[in-house]
């Protein structure tokens, strides 16, 4: 029998974060056995870029197409058609609107990212002061969710005595966030902390500050990954930074293809899908499946994380 | 040289342009004029204004250097990787194995424009594309960040020799560098000859292929060295480091005045355009200008300041009308000694 | 008259090697080429469907190819086109929150593209400013603008009808963009080549003083032209927009290299006064066929690009070579 | 004393053959003249000479030692300068830059030996200047120079050299009287100095006068050579051409019949002031000036190229505006520019395509191309001329200056104007195309044409026009009828006498 083909086709390559979450869709591959996994993804995290590989997936036949969008709204159209071929599309982390595909995977919930990171920010400097934010760029959806979330936990009274003064955007290049952050630091001498819900943002502003010998001074905080993250937890930059797990990610996300798939479950709120090792997982309502709370780390763990992705 | 002439110059207006825009930005946000942040600044201008030395070196012979950024890339993410699989190494070896790296990419382009005369665009769109892929396929996809690379990489261009950083000190040099080779070395005169009258020069024996490859080689060892400097400034080498940036160091030299058309440009008007990108760039955050205005404003500069430019250059006509005195030299007298 | 005559043929015996070293004849065995590797080494590649289905791939950059083709043969250039996609696709996603409908929203992205291809032909020729220069500067400007609208938002509410332009099909699942290629490309060739108004552009792109000097307003044909390629970039914009239903700022990112890819492996003369529609039309399927193939092996986009600067360059040097060969 | 020889040279370019077996010798102390007709190969036996082209085949011999020169540099160290027929100069760089170009002289001493000395090339083209007693700064921008002053600048660099053989490849072409007599004194100084000067002419006043001996090329191949004192013109003439020519000036007197241009107050805020004249049907309507008189200008201003600022144009007693060529091709005015590589010729297109480009519409009767009439009309004026070429769709790059020039001629011609303007359309061109030309004027005028002719060539001037105008500085100086112009009274006005 032939084959059954998954691809996951992610917002751009190279990214340490996806390769992470390949892994994980492998390794239920291997469980399930006789599943392929595709990885693809285009040069740069563009909507145009993602709409050509799913025309040459949806050309090759494969059996599921698993998507971190670029763009919400802009693949609807090209996934559509994939899934009137029958072609099963589930989105993880970056979603894709709910009519343009069958599941949703939320690495965690956008209020808990939200809260937790405005938490690691009072823990970091001490409950009051300034502090901004360094985005990606100005249209990332999940990016702009989540700010949006950090004001509205921002508005919790233990927080009154911190306040956001601006956010800035490093458009996920290593050279503008930098350039960015020390705008920053000229704006608001009494700037005291910088929240980066980006990768690459956060890797930049933490390298500014230990450049500008800020370190002890501002402190940087947001979701990163602890490979890249392992220098700026050592010296000081940063106190603690958050991340789910990719590597769960890609396994569920296999794991509810699969299913999706073989036809064993819908993929309609209410379903129970079989996640292997994870568990059962329940579709919530818009097809939305939610795993678990953003996973903290700091100098005790980073190193031993830093291996793995 | 009276002060209309002067004025005239397009350094001078630049310089002018330059100290008007500082004070505007000063009257904003004084804390942008401090040493410090003028230092800042500078630091971290200095990549530009090195790689915009090269690419004006290929201008003034006719060319375009499209693949300036994508080989700084490269050339970024081999010495990544050989300083994370090999981080014994001295930094010397990297300080010199980038440029190496940058030069050979560069040769590339030269060979291809100058002997098998494709022209200059084509060929260095080509590599541009091509030397972006190549670093998905040696890396694999992968980045370098921060606590894969050896210290001394990572601190070089951050050490200080009398205050002034190990990265301005490369791009002083480098600059200066490129200032007295096209102002004093018969091949650097050569250059604005090749751009000037391509012609003309091959009538008076410069070999144009030579000077052809010559300055492609030059922007890509250059672009090389930046590789190092650009990766281990901000810690990470990936398949994207300074996409588009090409598009950034042809502005820098067109603010500057190099001529696209050939054989006009100086390495002062270079560094001036070099410095106002860089300075709105930096000054943007400071005066709390959206971000989403950044790239609107610097379009609009880049096209005010080529219209001030075209603006001075407009030819005056030849005046036929103010020449007063009839052009009646005195005879000329043969004389029979041998010219000298 | 006084005079010795000489005999005058009224044109060149054509000879066997000017037809094989010709342009579209190289491309078109190019062409084969790929086409015959692709079906070996994919068994999805020689399906009608999917054949039809990758023209959505390019169609909209092959459009604009088609002007810029022009635009090249007059010894111009223009950077700014992805840049226009964006500010009309933005302007059209203004209007559509405005709640203008499909026939409108068609008449703003194309007077969107319109009026700033005809910016940039009037700067261009009013200041007499190479153009490379001036549209690194409408570049950044265009698209800046867009940034500075849309900011972080993205606009998504077009009307239901508007997505039949990017994603419908005519006859036998063909797809309408791809029809309005074949329609385009078969009228650009009949100017550039068929009429007066195509000797005239040649006459500029080989010689723009002499041109003046003959009769032909040089700054007036590049005003125009300037203005066409913004009108084809509005369309672009059009159809893009309609296929992917939504506008954001950083929209068709990276596209004008990848037009003037298309149009100098079409045999145009990055120097201006040669090349052909036919080429550019043939260069379109050869990097069109060429990067579904390998989107169909799952070769990363950015791996392709080796493919594609290698071929850039080769295509152009391998012909080059041989010449010289030969003539020795 | 022979320092220069060459013998069996040939030369190939795809489809021609531009030199073949061709022989040439040089002596010290003496100038050659090299004569030939539009196309025999001058020029490119210049560009062997200097290392520019290699020979096919053949041998140069310098002292009776053969030498190869691999670049332009080889010849320069041998001793070979050349004026070139091209003006070849570096217009964004300064005049001492331009002079030593591709040798700049170099410290030479310490550490910065290898660095280029400006002081001393300063001083050196300072000194140059001098000695030509012309007044230039060294550090002038050659852009900011007359056309004139430009010569002078390409001159003093052939002589900056201490070269032993200097080539001058139509060097008077561009020039106005009173230049060319600076130079045949700086021929004569050459030669008394003992340098070999190779001089190339198609102006037999001038060979006749400076020249010691001659070499005649025809068709790339070596016909003839000896001693100018034992030729006459027409002996040269027969050579170059193979056929006699009787006539120089075939003057084709028509009465002149109604108006059909009236200039009135043509001005221009720099280049032009106060333009009026009447041309009439028949008439040929010269205009002299020293180069950079503002004819050229005054010219293209009558033909839309620049806009004037004031002053009135009537064709045939209408007014009409002409603020762009189509203007003035439409009104009947065509105008056959003095630059034919930059403002004439397509090089890259071919014949028949540049004949037709100012008419295309018309000839092919709608927007839609036609190539058989389009061949039909280019066939019919290329023959008129007896343009030399192999086929009607060869590229123009391809013809030799003085076809190029027939070419640009027929290409206005089929528009079927009422006033033709020829700037300098004998500039570079050899007897028998000249004589085609001149002739061609007088059929023109036959026609019913009317003819403006601009020229540096004073006998031309003389020789052809029913009226002269003579400019200086902008302004028109004196008028002429054909009948009280002479050559004393004609010149002192265009250099601003009375
Ligand atoms: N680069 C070239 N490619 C092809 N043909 C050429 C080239 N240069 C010269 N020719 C041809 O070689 C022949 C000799 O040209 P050349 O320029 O030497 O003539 P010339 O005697 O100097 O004529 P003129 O008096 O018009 O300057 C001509 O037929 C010309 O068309
Ligand atoms: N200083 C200059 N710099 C550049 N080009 C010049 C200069 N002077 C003259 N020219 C060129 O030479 C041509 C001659 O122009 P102008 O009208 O001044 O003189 P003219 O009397 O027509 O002289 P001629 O026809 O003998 O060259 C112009 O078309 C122009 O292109
Ligand atoms: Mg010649
Ligand atoms: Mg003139």
């Amino acid at each position: 029998q032939d084959k059954v083909r998954i691809a996951f086709l992610v917002k751009n390559l190279g990214n340490r974060f996806f390769d992470a979450v390949r892994d994980g869709g492998t390794e239920a591959a291997k469980e399930l056995g006789n599943v392929e996994i595709i990885y693809v993804g285009p040069t740069s995290a563009t909507a145009e870029g993602q709409i050509e590989i799913i025309n040459s997936l949806m050309a090759q036949r494969v059996n599921a197409i698993a998507i971190s969008a670029n763009d919400t709204n802009a693949l609807i159209p090209a996934t559509k058609r994939a899934m009137d071929r029958g072609i099963k599309v589930v989105s993880f982390d970056s979603a894709i609107a709910s009519e343009g595909r069958i599941i949703q995977v939320d690495p965690s919930e956008t209020k808990l990212i939200g809260a937790k990171q405005v938490q690691m920010m009072a823990d970091a400097m001490g409950g009051e002061g300034e502090f901004a934010i360094l985005s990606a760029a100005s249209t990332m959806t999940n990016q702009n969710n989540w700010i949006a979330a950090m004001k509205e936990e921002l508005k919790d009274p233990k927080y009154a005595k911190m306040k956001l003064v601006t956010t800035a955007y490093g458009d996920d290049q290593s050279d503008k966030s930098y350039r960015e952050t020390l705008g920053l630091f000229k704006s608001y001498p009494n700037l005291k902390g910088i929240i980066s819900p980006t990768s690459i943002g956060i890797v930049a502003a933490a390298k500014a500050v230990t450049d500008q010998n800020l370190v002890g001074k501002v402190y940087v905080t947001g979701l990163g990954l602890p490979s890249e993250m392992k220098a700026a937890v050592e010296a000081g930059a940063t106190k603690s930074f958050a991340i789910w797990n990719p590597i769960d990610l890609g396994y569920t996300t296999t794991q509810i293809a699969y299913n999706l798939i073989k036809g064993t479950v819908k993929g309609v709120p209410g379903d129970e899908v079989p996640a292997g090792r994870m568990g059962k997982v329940k579709v919530g309502p818009d097809g939305v499946v939610v795993m678990a709370e953003p996973f903290t780390f700091d100098k005790s763990n980073v190193a031993e994380y830093a291996k793995v992705f | 040289m009276d002060l209309t002439a002067l004025a005239r110059r397009r350094e001078v207006v630049l310089l002018v342009l330059i100290a008007l825009l500082l004070a505007a930005v000063g009257a904003r946000a004084p804390v942008f004029l401090t040493p410090a942040s003028l230092g800042d600044v500078l630091t971290d201008t200095a990549i530009l204004l090195m790689l915009a030395c090269g690419q004006m070196a290929v201008i003034l012979t006719r060319g375009i250097d499209l693949s300036v950024a994508s080989n700084m890339a490269f050339t970024g993410m081999c010495t990544a990787l050989l300083s994370k699989y090999h981080p014994e190494l001295p930094i010397a070896v990297t300080l010199a194995l980038a440029p190496l790296i940058g030069f050979c990419l560069g040769a590339v382009n030269g060979a291809l424009i100058a002997w098998v005369k494709i022209p200059p665009i084509v060929v260095t769109l080509g590599t541009l594309s091509a030397y972006r892929g190549m670093i998905f396929i040696l890396s694999g996809g992968a980045s370098v960040v921060t606590h894969e690379f050896s210290r001394p990489y990572l601190d070089f261009p951050r050490q200080s020799l009398f205050g002034v950083s190990a990265l301005l000190w490369i791009a002083l040099v480098v600059c200066a560098g490129m200032a007295v080779f096209l102002n004093f070395s018969r091949t650097g005169r050569s250059l604005y000859a090749v751009g000037g009258n391509p012609l003309a020069a091959r009538y008076v024996g410069i070999g144009i292929e030579r000077c052809q490859f010559l300055v492609y080689c030059l922007s890509g060892a250059i672009a090389g060295l930046c590789g190092y400097l650009w990766v281990s400034r901000y810690a990470i080498a990936f398949t994207e480091v300074a996409f588009g940036y090409e598009l950034t160091v042809i502005a820098a030299c067109v603010i500057g005045g190099v001529s696209v058309a050939g054989g006009i440009g100086s390495v002062s008007g270079c560094l001036l355009g070099g410095l106002f990108l860089g300075i709105i760039g930096n000054a943007l955050p400071v005066i709390q200008v959206s971000p989403f205005w950044q790239m609107a404003i610097s379009g609009f500069v880049i096209l005010c300041a080529v219209i001030v430019n075209s603006r001075s250059e407009a030819r005056k006509g030849k005046l036929i009308l103010r020449e007063t005195e009839p052009p009646v030299p005195a005879p000329l007298q043969v004389r029979p000694e041998t010219p000298s | 008259m006084t005079s010795l005559r000489y005999e005058v043929a009224d044109r060149r015996k054509a000879a066997a090697a000017d037809f094989w070293l010709r342009w579209e004849v190289l491309l078109l065995v190019l062409l084969g080429i790929v086409m015959l590797v692709n079906s070996r080494l994919s068994p999805w590649f020689l399906d009608y469907y999917n054949l039809l289905d990758s023209t959505f791939n390019f169609s909209e950059k092959a459009i604009m190819a088609l002007s810029m083709t022009l635009i090249i043969v007059t010894r111009d250039i223009d950077l700014s086109v992805a840049s226009i996609i964006a500010l009309a696709s933005v302007f059209m996603g203004l209007a559509a929150q405005a709640g203008a409908g499909v026939p409108l929203l068609v008449l703003i992205g194309l007077a969107t593209g319109l009026l700033a291809g005809f910016a940039n032909g009037a700067i261009i020729t009013r200041f007499q400013i190479p153009a490379i220069v001036v549209t690194i500067g409408t570049m950044s400007l265009f698209r800046g603008i867009a940034y500075v609208v849309l900011g972080d938002t993205a606009i998504t509410s077009y009307p239901a009808g508007f997505s039949w332009f990017g994603q419908s099909y005519l006859v036998w699942s063909i797809p309408f963009e791809f029809v309005l290629f074949l329609v385009l490309a078969a009228v650009f060739g009949f100017v550039l080549h068929f009429t007066t108004t195509g000797r005239r552009i040649y006459a500029i792109g080989n010689n723009p003083v002499a041109a003046r000097f003959s009769g032909i307003p040089v700054d007036r044909y590049r005003l125009v032209l300037f203005t066409l390629n913004g009108l084809m970039a509005g369309l672009a914009a059009v159809l893009l927009t309609s296929r992917i239903g939504s506008t954001r700022p950083n929209i068709a990112a990276g596209w004008e290299l990848e037009v003037i890819t298309m149009v100098v492996l079409g045999g145009v003369s990055i120097m201006g006064g040669s090349g052909t529609i036919s080429g550019v039309f043939i260069a379109v399927f050869v990097l069109g066929m060429m990067t579904f193939g390998l989107s169909l092996m799952n070769v990363p986009g950015i791996v392709m690009s080796v493919f594609v600067g290698v071929l850039l360059i080769a295509s152009i040097a391998v012909p080059i070579l041989i010449r010289r060969m030969l003539r020795r | 004393m022979e320092i220069l020889a060459l013998s069996g040279v040939s030369k190939s370019f795809p489809g021609v053959k531009a030199l073949d077996d061709v022989r040439l010798s040089l002596r010290a102390g003496e100038v050659m003249a090299l004569v030939g007709e539009n196309g025999a190969g001058k020029s490119t036996l210049v560009k062997i000479l200097t290392g520019i082209e290699k020979p096919d085949a053949g041998e140069i011999l310098i002292d009776g030692a053969p030498v190869d020169f691999g670049s332009p540099f080889d010849a320069w160290r041998a001793g070979i300068t050349a004026i070139h027929q091209e003006t070849v100069m570096f217009d964004d760089l300064t005049v001492a830059e331009n002079i030593h170009m591709g040798h700049h002289p170099t410290l030479g001493r310490g550490p910065f030996r290898r660095f280029v000395d400006w002081r001393a090339m300063r001083a050196h083209t300072s000194a140059v200047l001098a000695r030509l007693e012309v007044n230039i700064s060294p550090d002038t921008v050659l852009r900011e120079l007359t056309v004139a002053q430009k010569h002078i600048v390409g001159i003093a660099k052939a002589l900056s050299h201490d070269s032993r053989i200097v080539i001058m490849d139509e060097p008077t072409a561009a020039l106005s009287q009173h230049e060319i007599g600076e130079l045949y004194k700086i021929v004569a100084q050459l030669k008394a100095a003992g340098k070999a000067v190779l001089f190339i002419s198609h102006k037999f006043d001038e060979l006749f006068a400076i020249a010691d001996r001659w070499t005649v090329l025809r068709d790339g191949r070596f016909i003839g050579a000896g001693t100018i004192g034992d030729v006459t013109r027409d002996e040269l003439v027969t050579m170059m051409v193979g056929r006699r020519l009787d006539q120089v000036f075939p003057k084709v007197t028509v009465p002149i019949g109604e108006t059909v241009l009236e200039v009135e107050d043509l001005s221009h805020p720099t280049e032009f002031d106060g333009i009026s004249f009447k041309l009439g049907r028949g008439e040929i309507l010269g205009f002299y000036g020293l180069v950079g008189a503002g004819r050229s200008e005054a010219m293209q201003a009558l033909f839309g190229i620049t806009r004037p600022s004031r002053g009135r144009v009537r064709i045939a007693g209408r007014e009409i505006t002409v603020r762009n060529p189509s203007d003035a091709i439409r009104a009947g005015i065509a105008y056959v520019p003095e630059d034919r590589q930059i403002q004439g010729a397509i090089l890259p297109m071919s014949i028949t395509e540049n004949i037709t480009l100012p008419m295309v519409d018309r000839v092919n009767g709608g927007p839609v191309l036609r190539p058989k009439r389009e061949r039909a009309l280019a066939r019919r004026f290329g023959e008129r001329l007896a343009v030399k070429a192999t086929h009607w769709d060869q590229p123009v790059a391809n013809l030799s200056g003085g076809n190029q020039q027939k070419v640009l001629i027929a290409k206005w011609l089929a528009t079927d104007p009422a006033v033709i303007i020829l700037d300098e359309p004998t500039k570079g061109i050899d007897v028998g195309s000249k004589a085609a030309v001149h002739e061609f004027m007088g059929e023109l005028v036959k026609s019913g044409l009317a003819v403006i002719l601009v020229s540096s060539e004073l006998p031309e001037i003389l020789g052809m026009s029913d009226n002269i105008i003579v400019m200086h500085e902008g302004r028109i100086r004196r008028r002429f009828r054909r009948a009280e112009a002479t050559a004393e009274a004609v010149v002192t006005a265009a250099t601003g006498g009375a």
